[in-house]
């Protein structure tokens, strides 16, 4: 008890710095801080695989999509004194907010008793699936329709993020050349550790039928391992227009969407699985929608194009 | 054995902490990164201390995950901050 | 109190907190920050629901679990979109804030 | 057996959260940003170090060491990364930070 209040109080300390701080770096370094503090607690909540999410998705890509964005707009910082809201303004709001969170807190304390709970439903069914993580039934199976759909969202983003790029670099290079420096310690850092990331992105999209992981998380790390190589300078991002790039991109989408309409023929309903082949085309599915989220996560941060094309 | 891990947790938790606003405040960038390194380090270790103390060997793994991002976010620091241009060249 | 209702309280607070952050602050930067601190608020809501539901010998109920999983991308997917929006309108317009005078 | 294993892990693990304060002590104490590296790495190196070391008299099979350790490596290896990169801009000379 005395360490989960410590840890919610640290929680609330670097959440009031990353809004309080006047410098924006600063603010974005309390965010990575958060989303670290924030993967400790989903452990004490007894949710692995929602802490590996957020220490791989909430903390660390995020966080370097921020910390990419604050330095590039601080070179050119124009100070905002004069369009921040006045006094009044700001005492209005912090009333707002606090009634919003005395009503969320009222909410928390006035839950219902026994708690609802699906558990018993997801346990019993398990068997079936033949995954033993339970998380991983739930977005693999139960609600298989949610998990691609949420694919095709990170298309959709994606799209949207490319049609920012200006007309004459339509189809380009998306972000700026970062030059290789043989000598430095970037190159040095990014040889070693890109094996070891991929070794461990895998492994946590393997472990994720059986234990806590899965695609999204194990995505995620290959997706950084892209990043890294591209900002060391040692390999170019590839022209956004290239088909083989696209073709990787909706290749999860489109076996996730190929096995779901066979279900029909198969067992007669949308995504259903036949029962003896259940885990045979879940890990079917899962492998390139995770090379798919993986392309789409690395281009998501790396921005519209912003180079044309040769 | 499991109280005395967790206890090593929120001491290890707690001194990150105190650094971490101390040097949070700046003046330099350098700090602040070197505040996040500190957290990340000390979260690190947290993490693998809570894995043995509630027997949940997953959160090795979540701390595998920061370790490998911990260098990933670092080279992002770098590749962003506006004084690395002459590193670059 | 159980340690998962202190959890919820906390989440409740980071859920204002952030919203007076998205309110109050000039640049859209710390506008996406914030509001990816209420994201946070909001999942650990949902995060209490699930280890409340703990039963059959898991920790959590796994359906909100594999939801906030889903939120927690979908979150990144629309910050990604929201900073490439603002990285192009600064492009544009030189300015990293959002004037009444365009 | 087991006793003397549990000794070493709280032997072990109590140095690394000494060297945590340690590191944190100094963080807060030294004027400049060279010295505050060198506590800094200190604490990264030794801390986690011999928490890592603690634990593995803990763990069962040698999948699971193995992780622990990959976790040490890494975290040194963000930690010399930070140091060297810091290194170069903090050094006299360099640009003022």
């Amino acid at each position: 008890m005395a360490f989960d209040t410590g840890v919610a109080v640290l929680v609330l300390g670097v959440a009031v710095w990353t809004i309080a701080a006047r410098d924006t770096f600063a603010a974005v370094v309390g965010f990575v801080a958060y989303g670290l503090l924030l993967a400790l607690v989903w452990v004490r909540l007894a949710a692995p695989d929602v802490a590996l999410t957020e220490a791989a998705i909430g903390s660390g890509v995020t966080g370097g999509l921020m910390l990419g964005a604050s330095t590039r707009l601080r070179r050119t910082d124009t100070p905002a004194v004069g369009e921040k809201p006045g006094a009044v303004l700001r005492l209005a709001a912090a009333v707002l907010c606090a009634l919003v969170s005395a009503g969320l807190a009222a909410i928390v304390l006035l839950f219902p008793e026994p708690a609802p709970t699906l558990a018993p439903p997801a346990a019993a069914n398990l068997e079936v699936t033949g995954l033993g993580n339970p998380v991983t039934a739930v977005l693999m199976a139960y609600r298989a329709i949610d998990t691609l759909l949420e694919t095709v969202v990170l298309l959709l983003a994606l799209v949207g993020i490319w049609s920012l790029a200006p007309d004459g670099i339509w189809g380009g290079f998306p972000g700026p050349r970062h030059k290789a420096d043989s000598e430095g310690v970037l190159t040095f850092v990014a040889q070693l550790l890109v094996p070891v990331g991929i070794l461990v992105g895998i492994y946590i999209f393997w472990v994720g039928s059986v234990a806590p992981g899965g695609e999204f998380q194990g995505a995620t790390i290959l997706a950084a391992m892209w990043i890294l190589t591209m900002m060391a300078g040692q390999v170019d991002a590839p022209p956004v227009s290239q088909r083989w790039l696209r073709l990787l991109l909706i290749a999860g989408p489109a076996v996730f969407l190929a096995i779901g309409l066979a279900g029909f023929a198969m067992v007669g309903a949308f995504l259903a699985y036949p029962v003896d082949y259940a885990k045979v085309l879940i890990v079917t599915i899962e492998i390139p929608v995770t090379l798919s989220i993986a392309a789409t996560l690395a281009l998501l941060v790396a921005g519209p194009p912003e180079r044309a094309p040769k | 054995m499991a109280d005395f891990l967790l206890a090593a947790a929120g001491f290890v938790l707690a001194t990150v902490a105190m650094g971490l606003f101390r040097i949070l405040r700046g003046p330099g960038d350098d700090d602040r990164i070197m505040a996040a390194q500190l957290l990340s380090t000390g979260g690190i270790a947290a993490l693998l201390l809570l894995a043995a103390a509630m027997s949940v060997p997953a959160a090795v793994d979540v701390a595998l995950i920061l370790a490998v991002l911990a260098a990933f976010i670092t080279v992002a620091f770098v590749k962003g901050a506006p004084r690395s241009e002459a590193d670059r060249a | 109190m159980s340690d998962a209702i202190l959890y919820g309280l906390c989440g409740a607070v980071l859920v204002g907190l952030g919203l007076f952050g998205l309110i109050v602050h000039p640049q859209p930067l710390r506008k996406i920050l914030a509001f990816n601190l209420i994201g946070g608020g909001v999942f650990l809501l949902f995060g209490v629901v699930a280890r409340r539901g703990a039963a059959a010998g898991f920790g959590g109920d796994p359906v909100p679990h594999a939801l906030i999983i889903t939120g927690i991308v979908v979150a990144f997917a629309a910050t990604a979109l929201a900073i490439a929006l603002l990285l192009r309108l600064f492009r544009e317009t030189g300015r990293t804030t959002l004037g009444s005078d365009g | 057996m087991s006793l003397a294993l549990d000794a070493l892990t709280i032997l072990a693990v109590s140095t690394g959260a000494f060297f945590f304060l340690a590191g944190t002590v100094g963080l807060l104490r030294f004027p400049d940003a060279l010295s505050r590296l060198h506590t800094l790495t200190k604490a990264d190196n030794l801390g986690l170090g011999l928490i890592v070391l603690g634990l593995l008299l803990q763990v069962e099979g040698p999948f699971a060491a193995l992780k622990l350790i990959a976790v040490w490596l890494l975290t040194l290896l963000a930690g010399a990364t930070v140091a060297q990169l810091i290194a170069r801009t903090a050094r006299p000379g360099g640009r003022p930070v």
